[in-house]
């Protein structure tokens, strides 16, 4: 028997693999094409404290091996999630971690005492990179996270989970901000900003000029990152980024991650979620591991 | 909506840069409505990572007809799967076009956008075709077949009549509904012909970048002006559309 | 007649296309598959004032539309280039651009001296991430990059490019910080930090552990931080990061870059700057351009 | 050395996962060497980025055949290039074996390191070859038509001797050159065998992670030591090798 059973500060999940947010609105779309049973977890859709209506469009761009969005945090905010989203999520055994952004630190506070233990844990987003307030500008300094964490942690009900953003100079200084500021986990990364123009209109293609870049393209700088992170943290990590198949997958567990979050891969393949969970539980039995928690520490890299 | 494998019976070019690609799967067909589009992974590396949004054109049996245009280097690539081999699709998406049988209706088609009107055109009745084209015109006989009168234009009067199509609608407020697809500026045209008559309802297939293109991403997201109380909101064009009532969407740039 | 030459800070090239530093040895071998004087520039392997070893193999791993590198810095000393390599550059109608690496301030300082005005130009490469002294750590503090670029210019009898590493919070600050200390252009972007795990062996693949990511995968980042630099400085601008085509290096120059650079494109196709300059010229035709200069600019953001 | 797309007169599996490629190209064919290897381009898209290593196994005049064993997606992507279509080939690359044809020679290959054997052996006069294979051997009546003696070992025993080849080189001793391709495992153990043998010269072809494959970009060197003063230096396997004296290189890991 191998157990696939994770504890992200308390979050239990009975597989390791999380849908990330804004990649799988409140899972009632995949629903349809695979069992969300399935799922360790799933981080819902970006929340804020009012609806929002997001960027213009276009809102993405293909890229080599990855894209670039720019949705802006559409959503009709947490009230709305609540009432008529969470009812659905519940039908179903797996982890809801509420994705929440603010304009400002009350509004951070205030969305964590309004959702209060309605979840099973709340994630930090202070790394949307593609609205003007708020998001990444409080992700992006020591000072700040650390701040930021210590005042929504206050207000948490549950596991408080902070969301890192890549476009960093030091990534080990910003999550030991995270947790000193109490963070209970830390989830990275979220998209390293890029741009893409079109040279016929001559004009940038995004109609935000700039997007948030995802998929396998930036696997190694995310594995990197995991990698530095688990290094500096005693917290556990939730690591993302280009992850597309298991072996992507037992990469970031290796490198210190505790828990995966599946993103763009989503897009590509609907069963991507499901074959990752199967890949990790084959290598486990090929390399006689009791389960996927042995993985975490077994980098040889000193 | 199913994802799956689905084996391609044929692909090939049928006018220069356009290919018909045959497809089969029972449980796609049975539930595809005019309208709707499959989400296509044209190939299995990362290069090209996203799937593609391509219009259903015509239903038989278990078949799936689409029809599309060399854009880019999905479509190239989609233009090279050679029959017998099997495709990944996600389908049928969307809402397809609201079919009133009994109603004088006209599809309005430019270029590409001719492709969602065929299956559209057959489950009509009482139906017209007005289709335009830059050069070569294709899939006319098709049309023949489920109208009752087929309008053809051609920029260059290779084939009908020699002009942009909406030039050829004399007569808009006989029809009762009009659905339309093609580019930007034909649709815009149609919706202002349309507007001023009240007795006419239009319905525009929108075209928009997308990413799961099924409804859990934002990012497809067009301006929707909710009639009622006027005030705005981004809809996707993947599962609240393709399809959308013409006064409900803004067909700006 | 399209005008293809380019003047970045007083170095004048013949077109805007520049092979990368690293990538291109002193030109040699590439020389053996295209004719040399098609290039606007070579950028040669970076230099350091005493020959260095580098890092131990494997030093690179094949990624999304990407590649890692971790060679740091293998060069036999800024003082046989001079003597063995420079002259045979010295055959074609091409820039020279010596890109120098130091472990300290002094070291850079001694080598730019040394150089004189035996290149067109010379890079100082404060961006290199495979090496454990000097290198990025120059790079990622704006303070440190206005010093030495102070310090480094004062020695320099030909333009001074500073070539800024990707990995900051802040490219605008640290371009700025350049043009501050009297850097004559900017080129970027060096590599992003990143890392790939064997999960056979349970192994970092470099020996290095980490390498720099290059190559397609960080086209997005390396145009949205051209774009932010051509923002923010007057001077010119060498962009570069993942360009493969005419189309690739197009949008750079729409961004702001006066010239752009390729790097592992060569490794794919040894023709790529080639092609990529041919297609720059086509592209100015077709819009009525009377030279590539009028590219800077173009782009309709605002 | 050239940058040519060559044609593919043939490519199929010759064993379980090796695969045998004839591609033609007249300048290619007459600089190669054995020992020399082809750096290319299994795909037009960037998802498999870099060229692929691999050996030059025999040349026909304007043929050049290459053999090499399914490891990862590079190489399966090699093995789908069907006939007559063309691939990307910078090559001939590197320096070669070394040749004396007065000289008592053996070679001595493991698994898919048996390739670049074959011309060599073809080009030596006094040659014998020690052919050590896990299963499935390949290749062997080619060896035995250019070699005096072969000798063929397989790990499970289902040709030839069972064991591992360096099991069966009884008398190295007799020989003037050794030259060696395969796992490093075998290839330490022939390195040994030989150290102690001042009389026998001993070559190896060394693997490395390439880039450029030609010499610029410094990312495929091996450890090597100047037999004069002792000192190491990092070599490249592309153009400094991938043949060394096995004296000069380290065969650690
Ligand atoms: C609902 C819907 C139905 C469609 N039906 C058809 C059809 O029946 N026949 C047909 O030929 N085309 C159709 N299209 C357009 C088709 O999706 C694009 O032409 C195709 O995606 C271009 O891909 P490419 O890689 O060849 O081009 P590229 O320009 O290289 O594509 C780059 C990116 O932009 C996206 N993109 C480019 N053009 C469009 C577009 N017009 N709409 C949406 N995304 C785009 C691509 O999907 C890709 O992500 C439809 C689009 C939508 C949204
Ligand atoms: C000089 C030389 C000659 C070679 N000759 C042959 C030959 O004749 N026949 C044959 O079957 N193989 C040969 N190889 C090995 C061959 O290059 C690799 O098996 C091949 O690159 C694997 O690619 P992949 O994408 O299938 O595997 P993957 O493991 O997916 O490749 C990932 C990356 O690692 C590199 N890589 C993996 N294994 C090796 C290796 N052993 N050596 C160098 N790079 C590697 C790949 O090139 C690629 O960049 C040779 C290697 C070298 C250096
Ligand atoms: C379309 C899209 C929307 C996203 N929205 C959010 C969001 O609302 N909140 C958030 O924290 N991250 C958001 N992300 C980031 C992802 O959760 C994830 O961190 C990132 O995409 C990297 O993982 P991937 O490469 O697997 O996609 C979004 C990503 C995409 C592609
Ligand atoms: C193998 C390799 C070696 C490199 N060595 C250097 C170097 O010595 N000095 C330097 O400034 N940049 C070096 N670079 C970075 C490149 O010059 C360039 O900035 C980077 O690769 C991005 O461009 P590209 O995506 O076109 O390769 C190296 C890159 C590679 C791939
Ligand atoms: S494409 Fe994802 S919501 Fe429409
Ligand atoms: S692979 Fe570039 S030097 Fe050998």
């Amino acid at each position: 028997m191998i157990n696939m059973e994770v504890n992200i500060a308390g979050i239990k999940m009975k597989n390791p693999v999380i849908a990330a947010s804004g990649t799988y609105g409140f899972g009632r779309e995949y629903g349809q094409l695979i069992d969300l049973n399935e799922l360790g977890g799933i981080s819902v859709k970006g929340l804020t404290l009012k609806s929002r209506e997001g960027n213009a469009s276009p809102r993405i761009v293909e890229t080599s091996s990855g894209i670039l969005n720019s949705v802006g945090l559409q959503n009709l905010g947490v009230e709305y999630f609540l009432e008529n989203e969470l009812p659905f999520l519940r039908k179903y055994d797996l982890a809801v971690i509420a994705n929440i952004a603010g304009n400002t630190e009350d509004e951070y506070c205030e969305m964590a005492k309004r959702i209060g233990n309605m979840v099973e844990g709340i994630e930090l987003n202070i790394s949307c990179p593609n609205v003007k307030e708020g998001g990444v500008a409080f992700g992006t300094s020591a000072d700040m996270v650390f701040r930021i964490t210590q005042k929504v942690k206050v207000n948490c009900s549950v596991p408080l989970i902070v969301k890192l953003s890549p476009n960093v100079t030091d990534i080990k200084e910003i999550a030991a901000a995270a947790e000193a500021g109490g963070a209970d986990g830390i989830s990275l990364i979220n998209t390293l900003l890029g741009m893409a123009i079109d040279i016929h209109k001559r004009k940038p293609i995004l109609a935000n000029i700039v997007g948030g870049l995802s998929g396998p393209a930036v696997k190694p700088v995310a594995l990197r990152m995991v990698w530095e992170t688990a290094n500096t943290v005693k917290i556990p990590i939730v690591g993302m980024g280009g992850i597309t198949s298991s072996e992507d997958a037992i990469e970031f567990l290796l490198a210190g991650a505790d828990a995966v979050a599946v993103g763009t891969a989503n897009f590509v393949n609907p069963f991507a979620p499901i074959h990752i969970v199967n890949g990790i539980w084959e290598y486990c039995k090929k390399n006689n591991l009791k389960g996927v928690r042995d993985l975490k520490g077994m980098l040889i890299d000193k | 909506m199913f994802n799956k494998k689905c084996k391609v019976i044929s692909n090939h070019e049928i006018a220069p840069s356009i290919f018909e690609m045959v497809i089969e799967n029972r449980d796609i067909a049975i539930e595809a409505e005019p309208g709707q589009f499959l989400h296509i992974k044209v190939n299995s590396g990362s290069d090209i990572l996203l799937r593609r949004p391509i219009s259903i054109c015509e239903v038989n049996n278990d078949n799936i007809t689409i029809v599309y245009q060399i854009i880019g280097k999905g479509t190239t690539q989609l233009s090279l799967v050679r029959s017998l081999e099997f495709i990944d699709v996600i389908g049928p998406i969307g809402n397809g076009f609201p079919i009133d049988k009994e109603k004088k209706c006209a599809v309005i088609g430019g270029g590409i956008g001719i492709a969602p009107l065929l299956e559209l055109s057959k489950r009509l009745k009482n139906c017209d075709a007005y289709l335009g084209f830059k050069a070569d015109a294709y899939k006319i006989d098709d049309f023949e077949r489920y109208c009752d009168h087929v309008i053809v234009s051609t920029e260059d009067g290779s084939s009908g009549n020699k002009g942009y199509i909406t030039d050829f609608m004399k007569h808009i407020e006989k029809y009762e509904v009009v659905y339309t697809c093609g580019p930007k500026i034909m649709m815009k045209k149609v919706k202002e012909l349309c507007h001023v008559l009240p007795s006419v309802t239009c319905y525009i297939s929108m075209e928009e970048r997308m990413g799961c293109g099924i409804g859990a991403c934002l990012v497809c997201t067009c301006k929707t002006i909710n009639t009622d109380d006027s005030k705005w909101h981004y809809k996707k064009v993947c599962t609240d559309g393709p399809v959308f009532h013409a006064e409900e969407v803004e067909l700006s740039d």
